[in-house]
C-alpha cells in the first residue's frame, strides 16, 4: 500500500464506521463513534497502510469533548478519525495495544481533560504537580483557577 | 641528612612542601590554560587555581546528615599527606636525601591512597552518585594499577635497584629509559592519566552521568584539600615519570660547580615535568570519556599485556646486555 | 587525527575570544535590545500595552499636548515599561502608530532592583 | 563606604571570592533559550573561564546560582532545596524576563511567576533571552555586589531595593578591582 | 545483585532541562527506567486559548528556545490556511531561510551536547564556536539570537536587505568547510566511535512501531520527512534530499544530523540566491473563520504537529502541540533497557530531547517491583535539616 490514497478508497473501507470527507489537500477526516474507534484504527492500519500515529488531539468545544486521532503512513496522507464524547464521565477504549505511542498521548489527555481510556493501566499523573486536585482538569473550558486555591502548597494569586 | 636545619628547609620550603604547593597550583593553571588554548579560548588567569583554593577554604562547610564528621574532615588530609610524603622520595634537585632501597614501592603505594580516600568519601557521603563514583574509582584502580606498577617496575628491574635515586644514577651512566623501554613509558603515561582521573579516564567523576562522583558532597575546605591533592598528585606523578623514564634531574655529563649542577638539575626537572604535562593535557583535550566496561576491556586486554610484554623484553635485555 | 592537528594549530594561533568588557561584541543594527520611549511622539493610544504579551507595559498619567497627523491632541496617558519584564519581542514597536516606543540596539542592564521602569 | 577593619586573611578570601565565582545553572522550567545562552558564554567566543567562572554540576561546589526562567509549581520545592545546598556565601541571579516576573508566561496556572517568591534574588538580568555579553554583565554586577557585601561584612546592610545598580552596559561592566 | 534505583534529575549536569529519570540498575546495567517529564509544564496550551493571534505568536515562540521558529511558523501556517490567506513568496522564502538556519544551529548544538555527554569537551567547544556564525546570521536578520520573532499571521515582520543577504552568503563557505571537518571527525575519532557505535540501537520495524520521528527515525532507515511528504513554505521549489542512514544507533543519528546540516546549507544558499521580490506580508483579518487544521512542520528534532481549532473569534479554541520529543520518548525507553548506566545520557541526548516543548510524564513499566528507592532528592532532604518551607510573599 504505497500509492496515494484517494477519498473513494477511504470511504469504501470506512463505510461501516462513519462518513469520510476530504477536508483539504492530503487530509481526510472520518467521523465515527467511540465504540468503533478501535476497529476503525485497526482497519486503517490493515487496509490503508496507516502505520503511524501522529497525535491524538483533544478538544473541548463546550458541549462535548472531541478526540481526533491523526494517522499517516507511506502514502503520506493524514487520516483524522474524529469522535465525540459526553462531558460527564467521558470514557473510551484505549488504542495503546495497537498503537504503542498512543499510551503517552492518552495519559496526557487523561491528565488535562479527564478522559478515561479503559484498558490503559498506566493513567497516572502526567503533567501536573503531585498535589494537584484530583477533579480539576485545566484544559477544560469551564475550568478557572480559583482565587483562593492552593496548588503545590502555595497560594496562587491571579491578576 | 646530618644538618637538621637544612633538612627542615628541604622538607618544608624548597624543594619541599611550599614549592610543591605553588608548583602544583601552577601546573593546574597550565593544564587549564593549554586545554583552553587548544580549544581556541583564552583560558583562566595565572592565579586562578590559587584563587579557587583560597575561596574554597573560605566557604561554608556543610556536613551531610548522618556522616561521620571526623572521618570526613580527616580523609582529605590523609590523602594530601600521602602524596606530599611521596614527593619527598623523588629526586628534584640532585638525589633525594631521604632515599632508601625500596622507596619506589613506597611512592607507588602512597600515590594510590588518594583513590582509596575518594572511595571512602564516596561511600560515606550517603549519596547515590557519590557511592557509584566511589565504586567506579576503585574499579578503575584495579584496572590501571597493575599495568602502572609493572611499567614502573621494569626500569627498576633493569637498573637492579628499588630506589628511585639509584635508577636516576643508572640512567646518567647508561641511557634514559624512555629510549630503552618506550612501551613502558607509554603505559606509565596512560596509567598516570587514569590515576589522576582525567579524560578519557574521568569515569569516577563523570559530570554528565553522576554529577561529580565522590566529590558531590564535599564542600569548603574538604573540597579545597581534595582539589589540592589532585594537583599535587599531578606533580608527583609527572616527577616520578620524569625521574624513572626521563633521567630525572641528573645530566649524562658532569657539571663542575656543585651549585650549577643543582640549578641545571632543577631546570631539567621543570622541563621534564612540563613535557609530561603537555602530553597529558593533549590526551585530555583530544579524547572523550570511555565507559567503565570499555576501560576494563582495554585495560586488561591491551595495556596490561603491553606492560607484561615490556617486562619480558626487559628480562631478555637484562640477560643479553646488562648482566652479560 | 584531524582533531590533533586542529588542536595544535589552535595552540599556536590566537584565540578567537572577544575580551568582552575591554572590546565590545559587535551588535547588529537590527538587534532588538533595550526598550526606549520618545515621549514627544507618544499619543497615548495604549496600543502597546494592549499588544504586549508579557504585560510589561502599563499606562500611567502623563498629560501632554502632542502633534499627530497635523492635529494637536490632548493625551492623558503614557506608557511605562518594566525593564526586567520586557521580553523584547518588538510587538509594541510593530504596532505603535507613531514610532514612539521602540527597541534600541543596545544591551539591557542588570541590577539588584527588579522593579526598574523605562518611561 | 565604611569598611570594617578586615584582617589580611579576610581580605585574601574576599579577593578570591571575586576571582573565582563558580556557577550552577538551575532550569526552573524555562524554555531553554537562557540555558543555551549561558552555555554559549562558556564557548570560545565569550569564554567566561577567563574570569575564573566554571559551571559546576553539584550545587555544593557553587557560589552563584543562576535561575533560568519562571518557576513551575513542581520545580519550586526543588529550587528551594538546591538553593539550600549551596554553601554560604551564595548569590542568586535571575535570568531574563521569566526569572524576574514570569515574562510571557505571566499568570499561567502551573507557575509561581517569579523566582523571588521562592528564594531571594540578588541580581536581575534583563532580556528574553539575554545575550551572552548581558549575562557576563549580570555576573559582573553580582561580583560587584560580592565585593560590597564583603566590605560591609554581610548581606544585611542592603535593604531590598536600596542600591540600584543600573544604567547602560558601559558603567556596569566596570570590574571593581 | 540487588536492584538500586538512581534518581537522576531534575537538577543534573547532563540535563540542561528539568526532567527526572528513575533508573533501576543492577551494577551498571539498566534494568528499566521510569521517566518523569512534568517539571516543565507551564500551561501554554491554555494560555494560547486566551490570547489573540498577535500575542499568541511570541508565546508559542517561547514554548521552546531552540525550535522557536518551528512553533511560531507551524501556528502561523495553520492559521493562514484556515483564513485562506495567500502568503507572498518572499515571506515564504524568508521563513524557509530562518527555519533552515535554526535547524543548522540546533544540529550543531546537538553535536556539541552529544560530545559533552561523553566528556569530549573539545568538540563541544568547537561546534558551539561554529554555531556562533549561524547565530550571527540569524541575529542580523531577525534581531535576536534565539527568539527570532519573525513571524506574524500573513507573512514575516522584517525584510531581508541585500546587505544581509551578502553577509549571510559570505559566511556559508566557512561553515561548509567546518561541516566537512565534522564529517571527518565523527568518522575517525576513536573515542566517539566506541561510545556511539551500537549504542541505543533501534531497528526499522521498531522505529515505525514506536512512532519515532525526525533524525531518530531517519537514522533507522525510515524516510519520513514532512518537508518532502507535505511540502510547506518554499520546500517544494528547493532541490534537496532526505538524509537517511541504516545504522539505527547513536552513530547513525549523528551521521543523519551532520548530513542534514549539509542539506540545510544547500537550502539556505538556494533560498538566499533565489530570493523572490515582492511584499513580505499580507494584512490578516482580525478574526479567523471556524475551522480546524493539523499543521505539520519538520522541526530540527522531528515532525512537529499543531492541531488548531478556531471558532470565528480572534482567539483559537484549541491548539494542541505535539512535540517531536514526545513522539520519541517511547523509543528511548525501549533503547535503554540492558544498556550501561554510562550510556544513558548519550541515548537520551541522541533524540535531542527538548523537554520544555514536551513537559510530560511517562511511566513505562507498569508492573514495577518494590525496590529500595534511594532518590537523590530524598537523600538531600534527609541531609539538610534546615527550613524546607517555601517563602511566602
Amino acid at each position: 500500500m504505497t500509492g496515494p490514497l484517494t477519498l473513494d478508497m477511504v470511504a469504501g473501507k470506512m463505510k461501516e464506521f462513519g462518513n469520510s470527507e476530504l477536508v483539504r489537500k492530503n487530509r481526510i477526516r472520518i467521523t465515527t463513534t467511540p465504540d468503533k474507534v478501535h476497529d476503525t484504527i485497526k482497519t486503517a492500519q490493515a487496509m490503508l497502510g496507516c502505520d503511524r500515529l501522529i497525535t491524538i488531539s483533544a478538544v473541548d468545544n463546550t458541549r462535548t469533548l472531541e478526540l481526533i486521532y491523526h494517522l499517516t503512513g507511506p502514502h503520506r496522507m493524514v487520516l483524522s478519525i474524529a469522535i465525540e464524547l459526553t462531558r460527564d464521565q467521558p470514557a473510551i477504549p484505549t488504542t495503546s495495544d495497537i498503537l504503542p505511542p498512543a499510551a503517552i498521548y492518552e495519559r496526557q489527555i487523561h491528565d488535562l481533560f479527564g478522559i478515561t481510556f479503559t484498558g490503559n493501566t498506566n493513567l497516572n499523573r502526567i503533567m501536573l504537580n503531585e498535589d494537584w486536585p484530583a477533579n480539576e482538569f485545566p484544559l477544560r473550558k469551564d475550568w478557572k483557577p480559583g482565587p483562593d486555591t492552593f496548588y503545590g502548597g502555595i497560594k496562587v494569586e491571579r491578576t | 641528612m646530618t644538618d637538621p636545619v637544612s633538612g627542615l628547609i628541604y622538607i618544608l620550603i624548597f624543594p619541599g612542601f611550599l614549592f610543591l604547593f605553588l608548583y602544583a597550583l601552577f601546573l593546574a593553571f597550565l593544564d587549564r590554560k593549554i586545554a583552553a588554548r587548544m580549544q581556541q579560548r583564552v583560558g583562566p588567569p595565572f592565579f586562578q587555581p590559587f584563587a579557587d583554593f583560597i575561596k574554597m577554604l573560605g566557604k561554608e562547610v556543610i556536613d551531610p546528615a548522618g556522616v561521620d564528621r571526623v572521618i570526613f574532615d580527616a580523609a582529605p588530609l590523609v590523602a594530601l599527606a600521602a602524596v606530599m610524603t611521596a614527593y619527598l622520595y623523588i629526586p628534584i634537585v640532585g638525589n633525594s636525601p631521604l632515599a632508601f632501597q625500596g622507596d619506589l614501592v613506597v611512592v607507588l603505594y602512597l600515590m594510590s591512597l588518594p583513590t582509596i580516600v575518594l572511595f571512602l568519601l564516596g561511600w560515606l557521603s550517603r549519596n547515590i552518585f557519590s557511592a557509584i563514583g566511589g565504586i567506579r574509582s576503585v574499579t578503575q584502580l584495579f584496572i590501571y594499577e597493575v599495568p602502572f606498577f609493572l611499567a614502573l617496575m621494569t626500569p627498576a628491574l633493569m637498573a637492579g635497584t628499588w630506589s628511585i635515586s639509584e635508577i636516576v644514577i643508572w640512567q646518567q651512566k647508561n641511557m634514559w629509559f624512555v629510549f630503552l623501554q618506550p612501551i613502558g613509558f607509554i603505559v606509565a603515561l596512560i596509567g598516570l592519566q587514569a590515576k589522576l582521573e582525567r579524560t578519557p579516564f574521568d569515569i569516577p567523576e563523570a559530570e554528565t552521568e553522576i554529577v561529580a562522583g565522590p566529590w558531590t558532597e564535599l564542600t569548603g575546605r574538604r573540597l579545597a584539600i581534595m582539589d589540592l591533592t589532585v594537583d599535587v598528585s599531578f606533580v608527583v606523578g609527572s616527577a616520578l615519570i620524569a625521574a624513572v623514564f626521563l633521567g630525572g634531574p641528573l645530566m649524562p655529563w658532569a657539571v663542575t660547580p656543585a651549585w650549577l649542577a643543582v640549578v641545571v638539575g632543577f631546570f631539567l626537572f621543570l622541563a621534564k615535568t612540563l613535557a609530561v604535562l603537555l602530553i597529558l593535557s593533549s590526551i585530555k583535550v583530544a579524547t572523550g570519556r570511555i565507559r567503565i566496561d570499555q576501560l576494563n576491556d582495554i585495560g586488561w586486554k591491551y595495556i596490561a599485556s603491553a606492560s607484561i610484554v615490556q617486562v619480558g623484553i626487559v628480562l631478555v635485555m637484562n640477560y643479553l646486555w646488562v648482566y652479560a | 587525527m584531524s582533531v590533533l592537528r586542529e588542536m595544535f594549530e589552535n595552540l599556536l594561533s590566537r584565540p578567537i575570544t572577544i575580551l568582552y568588557p575591554k572590546e565590545k561584541v559587535p551588535i547588529p543594527g537590527a538587534f532588538r535590545g533595550r526598550v526606549a520611549i520618545t515621549d514627544e511622539k507618544c499619543i497615548g493610544c495604549s496600543k502597546c500595552s494592549l499588544v504586549c504579551p508579557a504585560r510589561a507595559i502599563t499606562m500611567i498619567d502623563g498629560p501632554r499636548e502632542v502633534e499627530f497627523n497635523g492635529k494637536t491632541l490632548n493625551r492623558k496617558k503614557r506608557p511605562q515599561v518594566k525593564l526586567y519584564k520586557c521580553i523584547r519581542c518588538g510587538l509594541c514597536e510593530r504596532h505603535c502608530p507613531t514610532g514612539a516606543i521602540f527597541l534600541k540596539n543596545e544591551l539591557s542592564s542588570s541590577g539588584t532592583d527588579g522593579e526598574i521602569v523605562v518611561t | 563606604m565604611a569598611v570594617p577593619a578586615a584582617g589580611m586573611s579576610q581580605r585574601l578570601v574576599n579577593w578570591a571570592r571575586m576571582k573565582s565565582p563558580w556557577i550552577t545553572i538551575f532550569n526552573s522550567g524555562a524554555c531553554n533559550a537562557c540555558d543555551i545562552e549561558i552555555i554559549a558564554c562558556l564557548m570560545p567566543r565569550f569564554d567566561i573561564e577567563r574570569f575564573g567562572m566554571l559551571v559546576k554540576g553539584s550545587p555544593r561546589h557553587a557560589d552563584i546560582l543562576i535561575v533560568t526562567g519562571h518557576v513551575t509549581l513542581k520545580q519550586a520545592s526543588r529550587l528551594r532545596r538546591v538553593w539550600e545546598q549551596i554553601p554560604e556565601p551564595k548569590y542568586v541571579i535571575a535570568m531574563g524576563a521569566c526569572g524576574a516576573s514570569g515574562g510571557v508566561f505571566h499568570g499561567l496556572y502551573h507557575m509561581m511567576d517569579c523566582v523571588d517568591r521562592v528564594i531571594p534574588i540578588d541580581v536581575y538580568v534583563a532580556g528574553c533571552p539575554p545575550r551572552p555579553d548581558e549575562i557576563i554583565n549580570g555576573v559582573v554586577t553580582c561580583l560587584n555586589l560580592v565585593h560590597e557585601d564583603a566590605a560591609h561584612g554581610g548581606k544585611e546592610w542592603r535593604q531590598k531595593k536600596a542600591v540600584p545598580v543600573t544604567g547602560t552596559d558601559t558603567n556596569i561592566c566596570k570590574v571593581v578591582p | 545483585m540487588p536492584e538500586v534505583v538512581v534518581s537522576i534529575g531534575p537538577h543534573h549536569p547532563a540535563l540542561k532541562e528539568p526532567v527526572n529519570f528513575k533508573v533501576v540498575i543492577e551494577g551498571e546495567k539498566i534494568v528499566r527506567l521510569e521517566l518523569d517529564l512534568s517539571y516543565n509544564h507551564r500551561g501554554v496550551e491554555k494560555a494560547a486559548e486566551q490570547r489573540d493571534f498577535i500575542r499568541v505568536l511570541p508565546l508559542l515562540e517561547r514554548v521552546c528556545g531552540i525550535c522557536s521558529h518551528a512553533h511560531s511558523t507551524a501556528f502561523a501556517k495553520g492559521i493562514e490556511e484556515i483564513m485562506q490567506l495567500e502568503v507572498p513568496p518572499r515571506a515564504q522564502y524568508i521563513r524557509t531561510i530562518i527555519a533552515e538556519l535554526e535547524r543548522m544551529h540546533s544540529h550543531l548544538l546537538w553535536l556539541g551536547v552529544a560530545a559533552h555527554v561523553i566528556g569530549f569537551n573539545t568538540l563541544f567547544m568547537w561546534t558551539w564556536r561554529d554555531r556562533e556564525a549561524v547565530q550571527d546570521t540569524v541575529e542580523e536578520m531577525s534581531g535576536n539570537r534565539v527568539h527570532y520573532g519573525m513571524n506574524e499571521v500573513g507573512g514575516v515582520r522584517r525584510d531581508l536587505t541585500p546587505a544581509q543577504v551578502t553577509a549571510a552568503l559570505e559566511r556559508l563557505p566557512n561553515l561548509e568547510e567546518r561541516i566537512k571537518k565534522y564529517v571527518d571527525m565523527v568518522n575517525s575519532e576513536e573515542t566517539m566511535l566506541i561510545r556511539f557505535r551500537g549504542v541505543g540501537k533501534l531497528s526499522k520495524e521498531e522505529a515505525l512501531r514506536y512512532g519515532t520521528v525526525g533524525p531518530t527515525a531517519r537514522a533507522s532507515g525510515v524516510d519520513y520527512d514532512t518537508r518532502k511528504d507535505d511540502p510547506y513554505l518554499a520546500y517544494a521549489d528547493v532541490p534537496w534530499n532526505v538524509v537517511t542512514d541504516t545504522n539505527g544507533d547513536v552513530y547513525g543519528r549523528t551521521r543523519v544530523r551532520i548530513g542534514e546540516l549539509w542539506e540545510s546549507l544547500k537550502i539556505v544558499r538556494y533560498c538566499l540566491e533565489n530570493l523572490p521580490e515582492g511584499p513580505i506580508r499580507v494584512t490578516a483579518p482580525r478574526n479567523a473563520p471556524t475551522g480546524e487544521i493539523l499543521s505539520r512542520y519538520e522541526a530540527p528534532r522531528g515532525e512537529l504537529a499543531h492541531f488548531i481549532r478556531t471558532n470565528g473569534t480572534d482567539k483559537v479554541e484549541r491548539v494542541d502541540i505535539r512535540t517531536p520529543t514526545l513522539a520519541n520518548w517511547t523509543s528511548v525507553a525501549i533503547c535503554l533497557v540492558n544498556q550501561n548506566l554510562a550510556d544513558l545520557p548519550v541515548i537520551v541526548a541522541a533524540i535531542d530531547p527538548c523537554l520544555s516543548c514536551t513537559s510530560r510524564i511517562t511511566l513505562l513499566d507498569s508492573q514495577t517491583k518494590k525496590t529500595g528507592v534511594m532518590s537523590f532528592d530524598e537523600l538531600i532532604r534527609r541531609n539538610r535539616s534546615r527550613d524546607q518551607g517555601l517563602v511566602r510573599p
